[in-house]
Parts: structure tokens; C-alpha cells; sequence
């Protein structure tokens, strides 16, 4: 990590922040300015891209550059800053309204590219600016302003979306957990490449509780879990339950109970090139613990760095062309003298 | 043409190259511009591409077709060919609605064949008579089997030998039209510099060509091609697309900004993609992005980043990018929109010319939302109109539309390169050091209203812009009421006081006319060549041509006004003429609209305004 | 109001409360226009929601407020109330800019506390002197306390026991208005039906407001406001979006055809998804699609299957829509698509009201695709174009888009439930078993040019259409020249033929007038209000109103070149007024536009047009 | 299946079929044809929605209904077709552009609702209408008219991403293998929810030979494996091939070598609910044989049909009310005598 001198308030704007007293998206505006404090990398070096939605207002509560675009498309802006000075470190904010409905090709499409950007998606599973809809990421069922008798459709799993278009990094937290959070967007922000990282964030409006069931204190400990690069996945209040492979299945089991031990029990591998085990981290629920932390963390080339690289190898095949003028004076042409 | 004499004179002249897909007759035509062009011709060609990627060899649908003008004063690829070549009876039956009723028509007669005759869905064996044809002089020449006899002790294989014929027809001309085969040869040798073997064949073929017609037709009157004054320099063949390309280059270049392109393909836009994609040797970036909507939002964010940033498309792109121009509008970021037109709507006639997403261009976006619109008028004026929309983009801190359309991107004409010291310079608004203290997003130049632009990397200039309107002092969030009106205003005026750079609208053909005739972008060539040829017979014409649309010159009210008769020309049901009238009292113009897919022809206005002058 | 005779009748009255949003103010505001509208009173409301979500209690930002105009000739909810009541220190502030000099404040004391005072940034702690109200009538009344009171022996818990606060105005309220509080307690016993401690609380303090108005102020003057003769029938209170949705569904039943709606959610738009998925009852299919593309699109597919196929969206999404509005006119399929109008450009204001995508809904696609365009001018009427747009859509077999504004859509008024046997009946041009011989896509019904409508699962009538050009007689794809005009020319026709079935436009107010007011859609109520009162002042005004915008009305041109001086008035810079000049000759209106996210007031048209009067 | 009577010929239209000569789009088309005429549905219950492309020129060639829509969106409209009418039979045909370049963010959300579409995604790794530009699926580096230095972004596989959307039904065939070719179509159109045909075909003009490695007869029975359910993994020209697991990843071993018997190898299961095999299955490549067949084929609530479903439930709950006009009495009302 970079030695710096920015504190916290460098990377807070002067605008009041106008989400809802008890929103979750507050929780992890502070873990953004925290880690981009921590990070050090200059507030003028930093650009922000929102779409819309109540989380897509984030930009004006940073003072770095920032554009709050329109509805969905905050990945495609994104992907221009980014590919147009690779320079720039580039954080994307979205909600899972405009990140996977109607911004749901952008975000494909960055993550097979694999451009360097920061996907923060706040997933609170409404549309919360519009006034509670149900969203891509709302549960079969789920009853809403625009579907009074619940809904009849799965909702995404942004992590299984994810890697189906071959994303390389994948993390999850919670807004309760400021230390997931913190530590998440960091990693993401040290990735090279696109990474996604999933907050799953209260509506206290639209949506109330709808991440209690994990969330809660009484709950979180035994039905989620922190996944950590080269750590045992051991979870639970008391630490002694923990995940194990059985077949191609994931299985939760007690150390102690039925001769398990710790030994016996699955080290993460956030770096391994093979996506199955993330996948199936990924979206673990049911009797499954949800995981936390960082699922997947796999290098490869990114988009920006290559098209930069390419542009330079083309030049350096040509050092005769510099200016148009050159160029054009390579076609066939005639003189009229 | 029908003159008997030895060598003819002529002032230009149509040619019309067409034969089967692969008999590289594209190539042939524009060979036969360039040398004309060398000799000091003025060129415009314009190719006609089968319907079909790949239909079967000798059908109908698998004609392709390339016309070439050249001459003195040649605005356009011509109405009617003087002079066809056919290497087929597919190609003599599409084309027969192409070319003038006493045409010379070249054709390979081992092509008229049984086989061929009938691919091509002849009733009879007499093509001529079949197709009404009596009025043309055929010049039939057995080329198959000449260039096979040309070429029998080559190494090459039937197919590629057959490949050759072009080059036979190509010598048949330089012949008819006094080009000294030497010129062709040069060209050729350049052309097919990494391919000896090609080459030497093919240069085989075309002396063989050259010198059958010499040979045998000696007693047939040959032309001669007026040449024009032409500016000194160096010249190569352009189209429109490649002009737009290199002139967003150049823009480039002036204003010191790497330059972006973010594009998705679609006819007939696509080779503005194709061209800068090419264009790494000169440091362009360019996104291939998944659709119209991430083109043209890979650009703003690359403006937003400090690029010059560019998205092309054709009309239905347009549709869908018109929610996201609206948002560099709002954000007041430097964007260039090309639209190659198409014939619409929807899917439409996507190989087809047309003018009819002027409307779209002015009008298309929610809420108020001006934007520059500028069209260009020829395949090289491209360039320049590409350069402007650039230019004012940045320096306004504005997206600018340009519109071309598949009749000029497709066409092509000879063109300078330029010195591009000839070219004003670009000056990115960008905010300066002593501003820091007290500028904002929206702070604005006094003299053009832009406001000022601040890349990020640039240290102590972090600010915010977005699609919500803003205050206009502070840039903060505003749903103030007299709040937007003052933006509102302040957007509009940007746009208005734009009319104050541009250059004033001016008239061409008789200043003093009885008609004037009004219309903007790629009919330029063939509303011209109208007003001259009247002129020319002693009628008192004007025309009024339009390349800055909105805003409109400023002396676009007193100019029109002074005519008591105006007729607006488009390849559109009228929608130059509705937005004239919309704008400017006290005139009420006639119209003359064609939506066919296909430019005007100079005869049919020429016959049209006549109508107007007896009245 | 001044008058302090014991009841004064008053021909209509303002009034606006206003509170936090966790006061009901919105409730309250309904249903005392509700219990105006049973006493025989005309009605028009207004919201005025807070910017944020849940902005911290006793704020500015957090306030609420709901604006009702009751009385006789009611056409707008008022420009400024004579009644406000403040429930708070903050409403008070923030409704300053919106009630009359000496309008009659009604305020909580208790809320005047510290604490309140310093959460809405006072700096005195005298508001009415500080916010400069010395002309107004206070009227205060500790009202927390005394609903505390008059609940202490409820089960109920304080928060609870404060949500009642609202009956305790409204209780005032009805003893100011001389409305019978059993009126009041009959709606409430109504609404709150299942929730019986609610009930029971809200009634106990609603009484207590009244009698508390009737003992304390028994001194005071109270009011009576004037009734009209209204039509017989049953009432509700409607917005415009519901008007809107429910108009479809009529048209579904007067059409036979199942109804469709495939939309995005979009501010102010999403409440005619919300009102269309919960009319499952009705049969109703709604698809919350992914984006607004996909939203027309699942549209356009449900109406090749043979539903009533409806999109809606505000300006963004109409954007978005307009490729594939497109493909429908291409492919001459119905389709009814609704823009709620909101502010622009971009994503603007987008709460606030505005009449910009006039241009948008006109011109804003790519290629000459001309469709249907209405627009709605109150809340009410909404039931009647979307009816109309649905029937304009599938007997004509086009897009018509129908425009609406955020002023409509969330403004209530007073509607009669119709008796749907008063409605004209709706036919969809089906192809019959006799067609099916000589049957093709594009054949078309001579008398008004559309096509005919062959539904997939109609054995014998198996087809394809699509967004290529097609054959006018085969319906196969076709380039050729001559058929793409001609199809151009019948799309046109299509539509412009429609303006034989569309009513003529009518003037309102004096025919003989020296000025004539023009204005198009949300803006009816203001305008027709204007020119009422100018013409009550002996002015001579006249009122032209467009619903129908493309076609216009076939005798638009005759009726307004009687006029010597015409002014359109509009939400934007001039849309309608463009549109007006580019289609009729001889008329150079006047304007008078704002575009400040805000409807007109009634006050500032009548003194603009006495300013022309004058002259 | 149906007992009927139609022939091919009741699915041919009167126009002339206008691809190139060699396309492999003409050997789909011949097996849709195919695949109607033994479903036995009517062509009047047909409904045959495209794109744009060369592929999507496809319905004016089948004598169905059918809508030729425009690029990208045809799984919208298609969506609008089942939604408004589940008793008709709606194909869908789609180019890899159409599909998932433009059309990405429709697709994936089609697949999310599973509504009840049969997709025949035409992939031959290139933009053919518009003369060949590279497409999502083409791969790293390639070289195109707009890739004149190759690509440097990977391609999407769509059975990964078919997955990664929660996609039910997914099969790959190859142009040339007709027999495959039919089968699966049969399959996909009787299996109820989205079904995803990838048909790997050859654009003669702009992209020759990019599936010859495995589609050319002297590799295709070594490089490819026809998966079908029930049976097990078995291929090879001499089909002594076999595929294995290992850990969490496959493994091709040759029957008898290294102890191997045909009993150790893997059982195809389509049905599983389990995504996690049909992933690797889908995705196989390099020393893994292609898979084609039916991979996954899984039946779960289709949209259309809940959509309709959740009509009558409400309908018969509410028996009172059957015109608006009854509804509308339900509202607050009053009454002006
Ligand atoms: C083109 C367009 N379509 C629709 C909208 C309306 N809209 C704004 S935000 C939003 C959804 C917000 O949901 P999400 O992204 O989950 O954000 P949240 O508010 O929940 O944080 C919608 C539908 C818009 N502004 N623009
Ligand atoms: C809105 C829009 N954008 C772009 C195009 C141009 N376009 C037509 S087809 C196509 C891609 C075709 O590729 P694919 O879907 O793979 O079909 P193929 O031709 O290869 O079968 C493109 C870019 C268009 N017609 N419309
Ligand atoms: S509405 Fe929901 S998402 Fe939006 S600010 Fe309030 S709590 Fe947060
Ligand atoms: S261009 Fe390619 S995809 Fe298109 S028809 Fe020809 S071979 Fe097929
Ligand atoms: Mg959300
Ligand atoms: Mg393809």
C-alpha cells in the first residue's frame, strides 16, 4: 500500500447525504471513503460513476471526480473513463435495479472484457429512488408496489451472474458489517480487472428486513460466513462449524461431531483459475451459510491495459507514422502539379 | 457521343462497371477514376453492391455494380451511364435501367452463353432486342476467351486466370479514353506491389486489352476527357466514411486530445469503425461495444476522461442513443454523434440512401434539449465536417450530430490531402490553474456561455456532473424552479450563439434568381449540377445549401426572404422545409421529396424546376 | 375571505396542508376534497411531495403537502390557498412561497416548540414575523396536545396517538366549511373499515377538531362553498394515472382484445404499472420488464399475438422506446404508448411537470414514420384518450403515443364512473375467412388505409412482417425504389387519414376574440381558467386546445387564421408553437412558455394577456 | 408427440432461402423444419420471432407465423408473444450479435423468468449481416474487419452464461451434424421454460472454418461428444473415450487404459437440478471434447404459464368482479342525485 496523507475527510464532499436515516447505503459510503483513504490514491486521480437509484447518488457525497449518468449505463460510462486513461482508478456505484435490470448487458460485457473498474452493487433487492418495485434480486413471490400478488420470476444470484460471464473477482458483505466491507472493497480495489463486490444493504423504506434472516446479530454468525484467501471456512458463533466438499456438494458439518476436524474441512482458494467451487460459494443459502469476503480473486489481462498495449506495439511497428498527414501520404495517391 | 470524329472531346462522362460479384468490377471503377482523376479529371463513383452477401454466380441478385464520373465539373456518380460494361447478361439486364438509351455498352460475349442467358432469366437468345437495347452501340469483345489465351502459359489456375477479365475491360478503356496504359500499369504495379505473380498477369491482360482495342476497333472514334485546373498537391480517392474518420483525426490532432471512438456496426456507418480501429499507428482508441447505447456511453465517459470522444451509427442507432446524448447535454460534455443515414424506418432499407433522420437529429431527445447539428455534402467535405463537429463540440462544450448519409459514405471523389496547418486550431475549454479558488461545473465562458472543463487527474478540480439538473452557481443538486428555466436558457443559448462562428449562408448560381433552391447535406452534388445546367441554358437559378442546420446561419432569415420563390429538395417527405418554416416567417416554400432509397437525379430536377420557371 | 359576517359563501377556496411526511397530510388533503366533492363541489387537487425519501423529521425536506381546490368553475388545484395548514414549523416555511397574503393559516402550536423551530432553521423565534406573514389570520390551536388528550385512554401508543393528529385538522376544517361532520365520519368509517382501533381513535379526534372549531372560535366567521349543478351519477376521486390505466382496460373491453402492458418503472409514470398489475382481477397481464426496451418490446409482441398492447414510461424511456416504436409503425401493428411528462433533458427534474417531448413524440424517430400523437389535459379525461389512443391504435393498426404530464398524472379532480354503453365501440380490423384466398400482409382496407390483422393461431393466415421494407402487394422484402415510396406515402396517408375521425377543434370562451389562446395537453385547466376570468373582465379571449397533435384536427388551419392574434402557451421553449408554423401558413403566433418544472398560474397568464390587450 | 399429418413442406414458405451458398444457416434451417413437422403443431400455433443478422433473416423462410423483428430484441418480443398468448409455440432465432452483443441483457432476463421460448442461438463467432466484425463468442485475438490487430476481450460461452442467468435448458449441435441437430431441437421445443439450441455454424464468407477443429470429419469424433441423458460419456472415433471426474474437474480417459472400464465413467444426468456439472460439461474445451446434446434439461415454473396461473387465482378470488365497471364500485365513491 502506498504511504499517504489523506485522511477521511478528503474524500468526503460538502453535500449533505440525503439517503434515509437507517439506510444502508450510509454503512458503506463511510467503508468506501474509508478504504479509498486507505488506499491512497489521490481524490483527483479517483473518478466515481453512478447510474440512478437511491445508491447511484453516491458520487455527490465524494469529493473526487464523479458523474451520477443515467439509468443502467454507469458500467458502459465507466468503461469509457476507464479505456480512455487506464490512469484513473475507477469505482462504479449501482443498485441492483440499475446494475442488473436495465444495465444488465454493460455488466455482462465488463466482466467479460474484464476492464479494470470497482463495481460496488448495492443490492437491497427493490427499486428504492422509484418507491419500491420489485427488482431483478427481489425473491420469488415477493410482493411490491408493481406486484401485488408477489412475483412469479427467480431473481439473479449476482454472483452466479457473475461468473457466468466470467468475472474474476466476486466479494460479498453486509452494510451491518463494517469490517467485511472495509476489508472487500480494498481487495477489489487492488484487483486488476473488473470486480464486483455485492453489498447487501437495508431499504429501511421499501424493503425493511429483507436481509435480516442473515444480517441480524443473533443470526449472522451461524448463517454466514467469511471467506478468507487461505483460510479454513470455519464459521458459526462458537467457530466450530465448517464446510466441506462432498461429491460435487458443499456440505456444513461440526468439528467434533462425527469425527470431524479441522483438517477435514475446506481451505478457501479465492486464486484458483477454476470457477466451479466459486460458483457454488457463491450461492450458498439454505442450510448453507451465505458467504462473506471474497469468493474469487483471479488475475488476467484487462481490457484497458490491453488496448493501451496494443496501440503501442501498432505504433512501435510503424515509427514513420506519427500525424495524419503520414499516414494518409501512405495510400495511393496522386500529384496535380 | 455518337460523333464519328477520331478523338471526341468530351466534357465528362458516366461509366457504369457492373458484372458478377467476384469479377471485381468495385475494383476496375475505381481504378478507371483514379487514372482519370491523375489525368486531371474531376471524379465522383458510387458503387452498387448486390442485395445479397453471396447469391449464386450469374443471377440477378449477384450483380454488382460501380459508376464512375469524370469530366470537368462533376458534382455527382451521374444519372445515366454514357458507357457500360457488362461481364454478364445478369449484369446487362440489372443495369439496362442505368444507363442511357444510346449508351456504348462493352460486354464479354463468351458470358452470353447458354448458361449465362439463362441464370440470368432470359426468355430469348437475343438479349439486345429482349431488353429493348436497340438504340445502344454494343461493343461485344470475346474476353473470356482472350484473357484465358492471354494468360495460358501463366502458372495460374482457371479461377485465377478468370479473375483477370476485369483487367482486360479496364485496357479496353484506357483505349476508348486515350489514358495512356502506362499510367494504368503504374498503378497496378503499386496495387499489387506483394503479389508478383498477380501482378504480372494482370498487367499481361490489361496491355492485352489496351491493345485489342487499338487493334481491332481503330476505326472506332475514341474520347478524349476534359481536364480541370486543379489545386497542386497530392491527391487520393476518398469516401465519405474513411473523409469522416480521418477528419475526427484530425480534430484530434488540432485540439491535442487522444481521440475515442465508441461504436457499434451497422450499415452504412460501419467503416468509420472499420477506418479508426485501423488508426492505432496514430494512438486512436476504439471500443467495439456491445450495442448503440454502450457506443455512444463509452464516449461520454471517454469525454468525460478528457478524450476527444466520437460515436457513429445510422439511424436506428441514433433512436436508441438519444437518451444518453441528453445526458452529455446535461453534462455539458464534448461529444461527436455521426449518423449515416439510411433508408427508414426501423430495419428499413439499410443499403439505401436517405435523408430522413434530420427530425430525429433536431428533435429526438426528451425534455429541452438542443444540440449542434451539421451535415456534410460530399464524400470529401467529410473530412471538414467531421473536423467542425469536433470543433465546435469541444470548444462548446456540446455533443454535435453529423450527418452523412449512405450515398456520400458510400461514394467517392478525389481529394487533397490537406496542409493541416490550413486548419484553425481547436481550443479546449479547459479550466486553468487561477481558477481553482473559485470555479464550479457550471461557471461559463462569458463569450459563448460553455462552461469549463476540468479532466480528472487534474489536482484540486474534483467535481461532480450528472443528468439531474443542477444549480447554476453552486453545481449542487437543484429542482429549483426559476433555477432551470435560467439553465434551460443557458443551454439553448450556448447552442444559438454558435450561429455567431459559423460561417453565413451563401448563395451559388445566379444571386438574382427567379428560383431559389434550398437543400442541405448530401444532395448538394445533384441540386448543383440542376442549377448550373439551368443556369447554363439561360434561366436564373440559385441554390441555397445547408451544412449548419442548428443553428441555422445567421443570415438564413434575410437570404431566404429575398426570394420570391423557393423550393426545398430533400430525400425525405420534407423535413428540412418543415424545420425552415417552423423557424423562419414569411416563407412558405414549395417542395420537391423523393423516399426512394436513392438520390435525386440531376435530370429529374432539372425537368421539375423547369416546371417552376414557366409557371 | 376577509368578510366577518358569521357564514360567508365563497364561489371556491384554496386550501393546502402541510406537514411532515409522517403527518398524512396527503390522506387528510383527500378526503377533504373527497367530502367537498359529496357536498356538490367541483374539485382539483394537487400533491407536492417531498424531494427526498425520508428526509429527517421537522425538516424542509421532509414536507408534504397537498394542495385542493374546492368550489365552483374549478379547473386548476388554485395558485395560491387562502386556507394553509401548517402542522409544523417547517411546512410553514417552506409554504410561505405558496398561499396568498391574507390567506388564514391554521398551525399546531405545540409544534412551534424549540426543537421544531431549530430543525426548520429559524432564526427568530417568532416565524410569522421572521417569514414576513403579518398580513395573514393565524389561527393556532395546540393541537398535539389536545389529540394526546383526547386518546389518553386509548390502548394506543404515542406514535400512535400522534399519526391522528391529521383528523384533528380536518375536524377544524369541516367546521370552517360548515360541512357535516357525520360526512367526515362516514368516509372514515369507509377507509378504515378493517382496522378498527384506528377507526375508532380517528373518529374520536376528528370530532374533537370540529368541536373544538365550533367552541373555541364560535366567534370566528365560517364558510360556505358554492356547489354546482353537477351530473347525476356516482363520483370518485381519480388521478390521472389511474385515469389513464383504466381508460386502457376499457378499451380492452370495448375492443374484446385481452389487455397488455409491458413497462419499466419510471417517475411519474410507474403508478399506471402499479394500478394495471393489481387489475389481475380484470385479466390484465403486466410484464415489469427489464429496461424500457424490453418493456415496448414484450409490447409490440403482444400485440402480434392479438392483445391491447400498451407501454408506459415518462421522457428517458420514450427515448429508449423509439427504435422499436419503429418497428410497430413498420410493421403496422397497434400499440398505445404513454410518456408522463416530466422535467428534461436528461434525467432532468424528475418530479416536476413539463409538455418537452412534444418534439420528442412527434419527429423523434429515425426515417419518415409518422404516428399517432394525443395528449390528455386533466386527470380526469386521461380515461378518455387513453381510450381514444387505444382506439386510434387498433383500428388504424399504429403506435399512438399518448402524452400525459406529471401536473395530470398525480392531480386528482372528480370523475362519474361512466356507463360504458356510452363509449363508442372499438374494432379490431381482423381479417375475415373470406380474405384468405387473396389475403397478404400489406393489403389494406381502402377506406382508411390500414391493414388488416391476422392474429397468430387464425389458421390459414400464417405470415411474417417485420422492419425491412416490404412489397406493398407481396409483402415479401423489397428495395425497389418505386414500392419504398409508395409505402412511405401510405403510412402518411394512415395517419393523416385518421383526422376524419377525430373531432374538429373547438374554441371556448368568445368566439369573436381578439385574442386567441392556443395550448395543447396538461395546460387546459389554466388556460380555460385564464380566459374565463379575462373574459368575466369584459376582455374577448378565446381558448383553442389541442388533444389531438398528429394528425391535427382537419380544420385546424381555418380556425386559427381567423385570428389576428394568437398566443401559444406551453410548458417548454415553443414545441407546439414550431410544430404549429411548420404546418400552417399565414400564422406567426405569439408565445409564452416557462419551463421551470412548474404548471402555469392562472394568475400569470391573465396579466401576460392583458399586457397584449393592452397594445 | 402428436399424431398428425403435416409434411415438410407445410413449414416451407414461398421464398427463395437468400444465404450464401455453404452457410451453415441452411442446415438449421432444414432441421427446424424438420423438428416442426415431427412435433406435429400446427404452423398457425407457430410463432417464429427474430432479430437482425443473416440467421435472423430466418423466419420469411419458414411458412409459420412470424416476426422479423429488430437486432437485439427479438427475446423481448418473443416475450411479449408467450407472455400474451402461452398456447402458441414460439421459437426464437438469434445470431451470436443479436443475441449477445445487443440482445445480451434480454437473454439473460428471459432466461431468469424461464419463459417458456425455444431459442436457436445461430453462433458463427462473427457479425455476417454486417460483413464481419467480431462478435462476443469470437476468440481472444481474433481478426476482423474491426479487429484489424485482433481482439483483446474474451468471448462469452453461452452455456456458461446460460447458466450463470439460471438457464434450464441448454444443448449445442454442430451445422453439419444433422441428426444431433434435430434431436436436441425436438428436445428443446417439448421441454417447457427457455431452452437454449447453441448451433455452432460456419459463415463461409466472413469466418470460414472457425468450428472446423471440431466439426471437420476427421476430428469431429474426437473433439466432440454427444451427451444424452442416461447414457454414459462416451466418444472417440472408436468410442473408446470416455469422460471422468476428478475432484471438481473432468477428465478424458481412453477405456481401457489405466484400469479404466466403461463403468467408471460418467452417467449423463440433464435433469440434475444441480448446475454444476452441466457448467463444466458446457464449458468443455482443449483436451476435453466439446460437448454437444443436450446438456442441461430441467423443468421448473414457466412465466407464461404463472403469469396466467396468477390471473385465475386472483379472478376467482374476486368472482364479483368481471367488467371494470364493477371494479370501479369498489372504489371510494359518492353519489350526486
Ligand atoms: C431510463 C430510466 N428508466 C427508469 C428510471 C427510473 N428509475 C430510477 S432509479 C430506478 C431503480 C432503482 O433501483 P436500484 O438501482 O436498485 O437503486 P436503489 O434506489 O434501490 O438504490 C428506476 C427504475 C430512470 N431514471 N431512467
Ligand atoms: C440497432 C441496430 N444496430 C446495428 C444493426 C446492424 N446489425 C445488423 S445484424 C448485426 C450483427 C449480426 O450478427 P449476428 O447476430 O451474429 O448474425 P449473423 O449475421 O452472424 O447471422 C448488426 C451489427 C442493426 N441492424 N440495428
Ligand atoms: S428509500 Fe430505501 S434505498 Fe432509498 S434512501 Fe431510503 S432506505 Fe435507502
Ligand atoms: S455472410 Fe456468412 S452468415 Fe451470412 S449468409 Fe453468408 S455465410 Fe451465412
Ligand atoms: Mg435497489
Ligand atoms: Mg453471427
Amino acid at each position: 500500500m502506498e504511504t499517504n496523507n489523506y485522511t477521511i475527510k478528503d474524500f468526503k464532499s460538502d453535500q449533505d447525504v440525503r439517503w434515509c436515516p437507517g439506510c444502508g447505503d450510509h454503512a458503506i459510503l463511510n467503508s468506501i471513503q474509508k478504504a479509498m483513504t486507505e488506499l491512497g490514491i489521490s481524490p483527483d486521480q479517483t473518478a466515481v460513476i453512478s447510474g440512478i437509484g437511491c445508491s447511484s447518488r453516491f458520487p455527490y457525497y465524494v469529493n473526487t471526480y464523479g458523474m451520477h449518468t443515467i439509468h443502467g449505463r454507469a458500467t458502459a460510462i465507466a468503461t469509457g473513463v476507464k479505456t480512455a486513461n487506464p490512469e484513473l482508478t475507477v469505482w462504479q456505484v449501482t443498485g441492483d435495479g440499475d446494475c442488473l435490470a436495465i444495465g444488465g448487458n454493460h455488466f455482462i460485457h465488463a466482466l467479460r472484457r474484464n476492464i479494470d473498474l470497482n463495481i460496488v452493487l448495492f443490492n437491497n433487492e427493490i427499486y428504492g429512488l422509484t418507491k419500491g418495485q420489485y427488482s431483478p434480486t427481489s425473491k420469488r413471490g415477493f410482493i411490491s408496489k408493481s406486484s401485488p400478488y408477489g412475483t412469479v420470476e427467480d431473481p439473479f444470484r449476482p454472483a452466479e451472474l457473475t461468473f457466468g460471464a466470467r468475472g474474476n473477482f466476486f466479494a460479498r458483505t453486509l452494510d451491518v458489517d463494517l469490517k467485511t466491507t472495509q476489508d472487500v472493497l480494498i481487495q477489489a480495489a487492488k484487483h486488476k480487472g473488473t470486480s464486483v463486490v455485492e453489498a447487501l444493504v437495508n431499504c429501511v423504506i421499501f424493503n425493511n428486513g429483507t436481509h435480516s434472516a442473515i444480517s441480524d446479530k443473533e443470526f449472522r454468525a451461524d448463517r454466514t460466513i467469511i471467506l478468507k484467501h487461505g483460510e479454513p471456512m470455519i464459521y458459526g458463533k462458537d467457530r466450530n462449524k465448517g464446510l466441506v466438499i462432498e461429491g460435487f456438494n458443499l456440505k456444513s458439518i461440526t468439528i467434533g461431531e462425527n469425527g470431524m476436524t479441522e483438517k477435514d474441512i475446506l481451505v478457501h482458494d479465492a486464486k484458483c483459475e477454476d470457477r466451479t467451487l466459486h460458483f457454488k460459494l457463491g450461492t450458498m443459502s439454505g442450510d448453507l451459510p451465505v458467504a462473506l469476503g471474497v469468493i474469487r480473486d483471479v488475475e488476467a489481462p484487462t481490457y484497458d491495459r490491453e488496448v493501451e498495449k496494443q496501440v503501442k506495439d501498432v505504433q512501435e511497428k510503424h515509427p514513420q507514422i506519427h500525424k495524419l498527414e503520414d499516414f494518409l501520404r501512405t495510400l495511393e495517391t496522386w500529384e496535380i502539379k | 457521343m455518337a460523333d464519328t470524329a477520331k478523338v471526341t472531346s468530351l466534357e465528362k462522362v458516366v461509366i457504369r462497371f457492373s458484372g458478377d460479384s467476384g469479377d471485381g468490377m468495385q475494383l476496375t471503377g475505381s481504378l478507371f477514376s483514379n487514372l482519370s482523376a491523375i489525368s486531371g479529371n474531376e471524379i465522383s463513383t458510387f458503387p452498387d453492391y448486390p442485395a445479397e452477401i453471396r447469391a449464386p454466380q450469374g443471377t440477378l441478385g449477384g450483380v454488382s455494380g460501380y459508376q464512375v464520373h469524370v469530366g470537368k465539373k462533376v458534382y455527382t456518380p451521374g444519372d445515366l451511364a454514357d458507357i457500360l460494361i457488362a461481364m454478364n447478361p445478369a449484369a446487362l439486364k440489372v443495369n439496362k435501367k442505368h444507363i442511357k438509351p444510346n449508351a456504348i455498352i462493352i460486354i464479354d460475349e463468351d458470358a452470353f452463353d447458354e448458361s449465362g442467358m439463362t441464370k440470368a432469366g432470359y426468355k430469348t437468345n437475343d438479349p439486345i432486342a429482349e431488353l429493348g437495347l436497340g438504340a445502344a452501340q454494343i461493343i461485344g469483345a470475346r474476353i473470356t476467351t482472350m484473357v484465358k489465351a492471354s494468360l495460358a502459359d501463366s502458372e495460374m489456375d482457371n479461377k485465377s486466370i478468370l479473375r483477370c477479365k476485369n483487367m482486360f475491360s479496364l485496357g479496353l478503356l484506357c483505349w476508348l479514353f486515350n489514358i495512356p496504359v502506362d499510367n494504368a500499369m503504374h498503378l497496378l504495379e503499386n496495387k499489387f506491389k506483394k503479389k508478383p505473380t498477380i501482378l504480372k498477369a494482370n498487367l499481361k491482360v490489361l496491355v492485352d486489352g489496351f491493345n485489342y482495342g487499338s487493334n481491332t476497333h481503330a476505326s472506332v472514334s475514341t474520347y478524349h476527357i476534359d481536364s480541370t485546373e486543379k489545386q497542386k498537391g497530392t491527391y487520393t480517392d476518398v469516401k465519405g466514411n474513411q473523409a469522416t474518420a480521418w477528419g475526427l483525426i484530425a480534430a484530434s490532432e488540432k485540439s491535442g486530445l487522444p481521440l475515442f471512438l465508441g461504436s457499434y456496426p451497422i450499415t452504412p456507418a460501419t467503416e468509420i469503425l472499420h477506418e479508426l480501429s485501423a488508426r492505432k499507428d496514430l494512438g486512436v482508441k476504439t471500443v467495439q461495444a456491445e450495442d448503440e447505447i454502450a457506443g455512444v456511453c463509452t464516449a461520454i465517459g471517454a469525454s468525460f476522461a478528457g478524450s476527444l470522444a466520437a460515436t457513429s451509427t445510422s439511424g436506428p442507432g441514433l433512436a436508441l442513443k438519444s437518451e444518453a446524448i441528453n445526458l452529455a447535454i446535461m453534462a455539458e460534455l464534448p461529444l461527436v454523434v455521426i449518423d449515416v443515414q439510411r433508408g427508414g424506418p426501423s430495419t428499413g432499407l439499410p443499403t439505401k440512401t436517405e435523408q430522413t433522420d434530420l427530425w430525429q437529429a433536431i428533435y429526438g431527445r426528451n425534455g429541452e434539449s438542443p444540440c449542434v447539428v451539421i451535415a456534410a455534402s460530399t464524400p470529401a467535405d467529410c473530412f471538414d465536417f467531421a473536423f467542425i463537429a469536433s470543433k465546435l463540440a469541444v470548444e462548446h462544450m456540446t455533443p454535435a450530430i453529423l450527418l452523412s448519409d449512405a450515398f456520400i459514405a458510400n461514394g467517392s471523389s478525389a481529394w487533397r490531402i490537406p496542409n493541416m496547418d490550413d486548419y484553425p486550431a481547436i481550443h479546449p475549454p479547459f479550466v486553468s490553474e487561477d481558477m481553482k479558488s473559485y470555479w464550479k461545473p457550471y461557471f461559463r465562458n462569458p463569450e459563448n456561455g460553455s462552461r469549463y472543463w476540468a479532466i480528472p487527474g487534474t489536482e484540486g478540480f474534483a467535481h461532480r456532473v450528472g443528468g439531474l439538473e443542477k444549480d447554476n452557481k453552486t453545481g449542487a443538486i437543484s429542482t429549483e424552479p426559476k433555477n432551470h428555466q435560467l439553465m434551460t436558457n443557458l443551454r439553448q443559448a450556448k447552442i444559438d450563439n454558435i450561429a455567431h462562428v459559423i460561417p453565413e449562408l451563401k448563395i451559388q448560381g445566379n444571386p438574382d434568381a427567379d428560383l431559389l433552391v434550398v437543400g442541405w447535406g448530401g444532395t448538394f452534388g445533384h441540386l448543383y449540377s440542376a442549377v448550373e445546367a439551368l443556369n447554363a441554358e439561360g434561366e436564373k437559378v440559385a441554390l441555397a445549401h445547408f451544412n449548419y442546420i442548428n443553428p441555422l446561419p445567421k443570415n438564413t432569415a434575410e437570404v431566404l426572404t429575398k426570394y420570391k420563390k423557393i423550393i426545398v429538395c430533400e430525400l425525405n417527405n420534407g423535413q428540412f422545409a418543415g424545420y425552415l418554416r417552423s423557424k423562419i416567417d414569411g416563407i412558405t416554400p414549395l417542395k420537391y421529396n423523393k423516399v426512394e432509397g436513392q438520390p435525386f437525379l440531376v435530370q429529374e430536377l432539372v425537368d421539375h424546376f423547369k416546371t417552376l420557371l414557366d409557371d
